[in-house]
């Protein structure tokens, strides 16, 4: 989502304060003592403290999910919708007002299962917005069913015997979806997800950002292989600098879809930073490119105007 | 565009009025494949009607293969109330044998078969009819010239009809430079090559057949516009002030679509085509709580997708204006065919207790103010509305005065207003107002919107009383704007044997069988109920009046024995007197139908269509 | 296992009979936080009563936030029919002081209120129970020993209250060893100690409240299960032959799904977790086209998606079993409390006339006969059947005679067997026989199998006679399966001033409730209605002998005053005594709410719960 | 869809008389004249020669859509299901009967955009059934609306200016939705076309055809770039045959995933061709394997047995 689109100007006249934290915080979080999701929180504040956005421009939106019980938590306008059709609101939203800022939160289960093809075409269509996929493995809310990025083997209440089917790969499908924007984090690595949180915030398009979030309760230890201090690794993707020395051939070139989509296919825990982006115009921009042709064609002629004018022709 | 030489002097007709019979009004079915364009003809026709201060109205069938076939398209213009596109045609054109042989029977006896005799070779020993062949493929051929082939028959036949009933030459040469304008000059003039042909057809082969309409009633002061039943509504929307809107492709919503699309540019709008019904009501949805009002509809399968998004929209209490253009079903069932079976999930089709608004048409013009009605409803009790038309509306041509837009067009723009201290989204002794993100709130507490059971503020609760508290808030005030609805007008005999009540695309059948039914002498009286859910006040009473109450729908009878909307009123009303007439042929109403269906609940024999028809040729 | 040495032996309990009151039956609320394992507990005493012949019924609620919080269990137990999980409380055993806060009121006056001296200060001043304190929290870490902390309360708990109750200890500890055999040795020891030290608390301490069940009633001969709603109607289904299903997850439906992707592969079935309800509903039907009974199901929401594929189901009449287990709506609503309000979407959510079956189950056992039936209509009719169940049954557990399950069982195969030169998918004059992909057809002809309006070979028409052909054979057969329906038993007075209807969980309330009422002199008599779609034969005959039909349900009285099933016997008989009793806290009903109902109706003061409630502690 | 399943030994006992073209046709095709959809509709009577499965072990399936009209088309037991939803119920025949040959034909609308979830889902189960996709660039049945595979520019009802929103790349999204056969074909190349029907059939697993198969009434001309006698260009993938020539590095390798997707970023009317093969075993075959496994821990008890003893547990 970017931060270009214009704040409309809203009526108070006095100067602002300066949005905090503690504005932000809303109904104390319902989550389990230790879930991941309390950090990705967070990163959010901290995001929202930096960008200083208009209190009462910033939208939180989600799904349905531990995770997106978001909008509760965060007082800013929210809307909580329905499992998996959260894209398409927001979408809804970003197109309705392009003076407001959306931001999406949701589980894996609400993002790549029942809401996988709204990320597709909402992708594809490049819509301003962030979105926040705080991917657990695993179907929290509903305490322990095997989700599309739960990995073969997972015991869960749908497999008890372990999971059979192939999960998907998150950074793969994001890429192929169209996002302009893709990265990936940990929510153990507050300062890392918030600058990846921040950079999708400031991104004019749709962004993306994984960010694997425990769940305690239901996959314990699911992301130690990414967490240093458990004996494992959190490698970091470097990022092409186009300074011209050899060394820079070897790093990321994050406008390259391949190679975007070759790194996602590292073997577990994968890496984390920014896999792909890229400034193809928005939806945003291209529908107000038509309304500008067609107000053109009708000479900015008034509502009541044009229709009087379709109804001439009717007669 | 300058009439080519050829044409006659506008009002000039080769034969003068005296010659002529006049007619009151005229049903012509023109009988053909579709790809010989006899629904431009049908749609010149009906706008030269609208044009003339005449009424009008249309009837046209969809071919079941992709690459078209056999189609029908008719149209009935004139003079005083027209209803019904009519049961029977005074003038069939047959352009291949197939269209004469399956559409001789719906000519009435001595009216006047058209046919191509160079593909149709009718029944000699069928004398009901006077029967007239042009050799209208080869005429036009000759007329235009090779390269076209037959293209250009349709207008040919125009010209024939032209000549026939003495229709304004210049008017309709309007219309074809308006329709072919933008293509190459040689389109244009091919098409009034052919049309002159027609129109060039000596009286003599023509038998006598020759008509004037009768001169039209003075006209209400305003112009007559003529369209479709899908972009009467579409305009409706965009005057009650729809901006913003999603939807996915299917029959015969999709030109509704397709319209807003290319239209809400001109007004700064948006419309998505979506990934899919879901994602459309999502997208509507998402508009509606950035402060738009919106739109959303489909057919019934994609209303059957919608079902979950229609029930957030109820417990989050959003504005939006959802429309189904029915068509057959169940499941896929009868694309192209009418019927109104989605009524029932109209108003019940989500899970839980969810109530909201359910309108419907009753024709073309009514498309139009319907739409400006539920974006009324909508903004004022912060509610979805449904809105109920179908696909004999859809596609059905009429005439109707241009409504006055200076005064009702409406423009709602997002409220973005500051809200103060004592803001709450759902308060539990108001209608819900939501505050759009831009608003800011005095507090500085920002409220949630919400598909869980919430409190006044939008935050969740499994409290037992507040979810009892907000059950009834939502419903009532679904009740006071049921309170609050006008009673529904009577016509034809206020109190009697039979009151016919009907919703929706019947109301002209209806309306003309009342009046044959009261010319043979029964008591009948009727209602056309435009609100479904809330159902309107003082029904009880009026039905009270009258012996039996008939409710007419094109839809199943159900397993007890009543349609949707007689199921509603009998749910509601528990009169006994309550029944049902229902049909699932996928075909509008004829009069004769409903007429029969009267007189046999009467204990009276049914007509066989030899009831007070006015004659007409 | 065996049992340690502490325990002691069974049946010789510290107290002799004599010293104990005896109890009928007896209502235990266990408050505290859903992490003290209450359930599991409650559990066990609901197990122990079904192995000891008793009758039980179990309530519970649960937290709203993820992360667990206050809960309670409350089981029921005894002898006679035990219908409802009890409204009021003879046992109240409180874990914290905000359990002591939320629940004393609960607990019916002369009750006992056992607390955890540890944690709970009860108000001194309230005489109105006898209160029991036990240090129950420092006694089990005592016990238990102190790297468990407090875990093991609850077992603590189970140890006190066989007791107070002398239950029999030998089957607990078969019961702990069972549910916690395939642990490590020292979870079962710990176990048995925290039990052990409950069991052993001085009879000093328990004030004389000491009580001896009365033997229950001879045995039905066969044994007793336990089990709740869910696992009863999953396993029912497998007994009616399911073998293949599609499901996702949401709750309360949730463990449907898990135990038959659990249990299926010993049957060699599959079930499968889909990307969603609407893939789940295609699985399904893949799965009965290829010639299985299968099952789909949801809770609201899901079954919200589902409308498009169960009016394909409808249309292509493809046997299905689909389940819903209500919970409070509309949209998320209250995701873990108990509705009824999804009745008229089951019936009508479908776009089009889309007939099809509704059955509900009236309480755990019926659970599992409303499977077979199910399966049974499914098959005979080619048609989906949908059941209704609620979160309520879904969790509760009840103790019911194992069925015969060598008498029951059906194991449907595909019938691959060749067909006849006759075959026809859909004879307007027989009920639809699909031939499964596999089976041949001797005319070399292979069948369509369709959602569009077809001809009897599933081959697509627009013919308006076959439309109507088709429409009525759908609704033809639901009307046969109609009345070919038992007519449902009057319990109570066979006439008088009240019949009251229900259907789906009330049941158990309901008869209490009339029990009651009949006690205090009114002339009350019950039908509750297992098919709600199509409805039985005769229910008009039973409503005239009645002054008042009250309609009982756990839904909104909607805009017109009616719940659902009341709405769709009023549009049925139109018979204005039917009249409509409802709510939407959603919690189940409790009998003083349906007796002061009936008695406020019938123009008599409401009972303040003082009314004829057996004595029982 | 495998020929390895075994067929069901049906009851007839006379030699079966081979399976013609003339026993597979049904109703005469509905499609306009000179629509691509003829092309496959004859390839697929081919295939079906030639694989010679019993005729009453074949289904056919499909959406709603010109091409899923298919099933009408073909003398076989056929199914006419929803608009989009096609894969989950040929999913379930395909589990519930591995003894049939499982065959789904759609369009681009009903399978990239209503439908594309599913695709992704079915893919990644690998369930062991085959899938013609027969991409026309727009919405045929419903008169000419922009598709997910529409090009920008393209002029239709709903973009009569020309359509905005970014197409899907249909060979991108089939490689990364885990189907194990990934191969695109034209309808005007009849013997590539049928040679691709024929492999994905054989192959066992969840296998994709995309034939562009051009709609002459709404999208005339819309592949002539890949047809050679319209001055196009139909280029082949060339497959290794890893005979350790130095040409063979240059060839494709059908198992290299990147490769595949790379292979699919090139410009239109980009390559035709096997993108991806891979052996991954099938939901089928790993359902049977939970299936075995129950039925050695309950010592293949019947179906009786298996749940008198479960509700003795519940004693
Ligand atoms: C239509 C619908 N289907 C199913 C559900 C039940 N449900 C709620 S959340 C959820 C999945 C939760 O998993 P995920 O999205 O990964 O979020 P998490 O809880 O793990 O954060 C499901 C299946 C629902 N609310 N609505
Ligand atoms: C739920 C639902 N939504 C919409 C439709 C209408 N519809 C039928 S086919 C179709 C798309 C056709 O396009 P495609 O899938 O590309 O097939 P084609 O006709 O081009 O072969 C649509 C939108 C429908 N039948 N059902
Ligand atoms: S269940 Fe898991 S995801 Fe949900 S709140 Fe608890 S730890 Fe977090
Ligand atoms: S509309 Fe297009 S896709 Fe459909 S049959 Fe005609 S040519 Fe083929
Ligand atoms: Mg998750
Ligand atoms: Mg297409």
């Amino acid at each position: 989502m970017s931060s270009s689109s214009a704040a409309l100007a809203t009526a108070g006249t006095a100067p602002r304060v300066p949005l905090t934290k503690k504005a932000l915080t809303a109904d104390h979080p319902t989550w389990c003592p230790g879930c991941g999701d309390f950090a990705v929180l967070a990163s959010y504040y901290r995001v929202l403290e930096k960008l200083q956005y208009p209190h009462e421009n910033i939208v939180t939106l989600a799904g349905i999910g531990c995770s997106s019980r978001f909008p509760y938590f965060v007082n800013t306008h929210g809307v909580h919708y329905i499992h998996g059709r959260s894209l398409p609101f927001a979408a809804g939203v970003s197109l309705g007002r392009d003076d407001v800022h959306v931001f999406v939160f949701g589980g894996d289960g609400d993002g790549f299962s029942i809401g996988g093809n709204h990320l597709v075409h909402t992708g594809r269509k490049n819509v301003n917005l962030t979105y926040v996929i705080m991917d657990n493995f695993v179907y929290g809310l509903t305490k322990k069913q095997t989700s599309p990025t739960s990995p073969i083997g997972f015991k869960s209440k749908t497999d008890p015997t372990g999971s059979i089917d192939q999960p998907i790969n998150p950074m793969q499908t994001l890429v192929n979806s169209g996002a302009t924007f893709v990265a990936r984090s940990h929510a153990g690595q507050v300062n890392h997800m918030t600058e990846m949180m921040e950079r999708a915030a400031r991104h004019e398009g749709f962004s993306v950002v994984e960010i694997l979030s425990e769940c305690v309760e239901f996959y314990e230890g699911a992301f130690d292989a990414a967490v240093p201090r458990k004996g494992g690794q959190f490698r970091t993707i470097e990022l092409r600098k186009n300074d011209g020395t050899p060394e820079d051939a070897l790093r990321h070139d994050p406008s390259d879809e391949v190679a975007a989509f070759r790194l996602a296919s590292e073997p577990w825990p994968g890496v984390f930073g920014v896999f792909y982006e890229s400034n193809r115009p928005t939806k945003n921009k291209l529908e107000a490119g038509l309304i500008a042709k067609a107000r053109e064609k009708t000479k900015s002629a008034s509502d009541l105007e044009v229709l009087q004018a379709t109804f001439r022709r009717m007669r | 565009m300058v009439l080519p030489a050829t044409t006659p002097t506008p009002g000039a007709s080769p034969e003068s009025a005296k010659e002529r019979r006049a007619v009151n009004d005229v049903v012509i079915r023109l009988a053909g494949n579709s790809q010989d364009g006899i629904q431009t003809i049908g749609g010149f026709l009906a706008r030269l009607a609208g044009r003339s201060d005449q009424e009008v109205m249309t009837y046209m069938t969809i071919p079941s293969t992709i690459s078209g076939g056999p189609s029908i398209f008719q149209v009935r213009m004139g003079n005083g109330d027209i209803l019904s596109s009519g049961d029977q045609a005074d003038v069939l054109v047959a352009f291949y044998q197939h269209s004469y042989e399956s559409h001789i029977n719906s000519l009435r006896p001595g009216g006047v078969l058209i046919y191509d005799s160079d593909h149709v070779a009718p029944n000699p020993e069928d004398r009901r009819f006077r029967a007239i062949g042009i050799p209208i493929t080869g005429a036009t051929v000759e007329a235009v010239g090779g390269s076209s082939k037959d293209k250009g028959k349709n207008l040919f036949v125009l010209g024939l009809l032209a000549r026939i009933f003495s229709l304004d030459v210049a008017k309709i040469g309007g219309l074809i430079s308006e329709r072919f304008g933008g293509k190459s000059e040689d389109i244009v003039r091919n098409a009034m090559l052919a049309f002159d042909a027609g129109y060039a057809t000596p009286a003599d082969n023509l038998h006598d057949c020759l008509y004037q309409f009768e001169a039209p009633a003075v006209s209400g002061g305003r112009p007559q516009i003529t369209t479709d039943g899908n972009l009467a509504l579409t305009y409706g929307l965009i005057a009650a002030g729809v901006r913003h809107g999603a939807g996915y492709p299917i029959t015969p919503w999709t030109t509704v679509m397709e319209t807003l699309r290319s239209e809400l540019g001109k007004y700064g709008g948006i419309f998505v085509q979506a990934e899919d019904e879901l994602a459309a009501a999502g997208y509507a949805l998402g508009f509606a709580y950035s402060g738009h009002l919106a739109v959303t509809g489909s057919s019934g399968p994609g209303l059957s997708l919608k079902m979950e998004a229609l029930g957030w929209a109820v417990m989050a209490e959003m504005p939006l204006i959802v429309i189904n253009v029915q068509r057959g079903g169940p499941s896929t069932g009868l694309p192209t065919n009418v019927e109104q079976s989605d009524l029932m999930q109209a108003i019940y089709g989500s899970h839980g207790d969810a109530p909201r608004v359910v309108l419907a048409p009753k024709d073309v013009e009514d498309c139009f103010y319907v739409a400006l009605e539920a974006g009324r409803i909508a903004r004022k009790y912060s509610t979805p509305v449904l809105i109920l038309t179908d696909q004999a509306l859809a596609t059905r041509i009429e005439a109707f005065d241009e409504p006055d837009l200076a005064k009702l067009m409406v423009d709602p723009k997002p409220d973005l207003s500051p809200r103060g201290a004592d803001f709450e989204p759902y308060p539990l002794d108001k209608i819900t107002r939501h505050a759009p993100p831009g608003a800011s709130i005095a507090t500085g507490k920002y409220p949630s919107v919400s598909g869980l059971e919430h409190d006044e503020l939008g935050h969740p609760t499994g409290n037992p009383a507040l979810h009892m508290k907000m059950t009834a808030k939502r419903r009532e005030k679904i009740k006071a704007l049921g309170a609050s609805l006008p009673v529904p007008e009577v016509f034809g005999d206020p109190e009697g044997d039979v009151l016919i009540v009907g919703w929706g695309s019947t109301w002209g059948p209806i309306r003309e069988a009342v009046g044959q039914l009261r010319a043979v002498g029964t008591r009948v009286g009727q209602i056309h109920l435009r609100n479904l859910h809330p159902l309107p006040p003082s029904l009880e009473e009026i039905f009270a009046r009258f012996k039996k109450v008939l409710v007419v729908e094109m839809n199943d009878e159900g397993l007890y024995g009543f349609g949707q909307l007689a199921t509603l009123l009998r749910a509601r009303y528990s009169l006994p007197s309550i029944g049902s007439l229902t049909k699932t042929d996928g075909l509008t109403f004829r009069i004769s139908e409903i007429v029969n269906g009267v007189l046999q609940r009467l204990g009276r024999a049914g007509t066989d269509g030899g009831y007070a028809k006015p004659s007409r040729i």
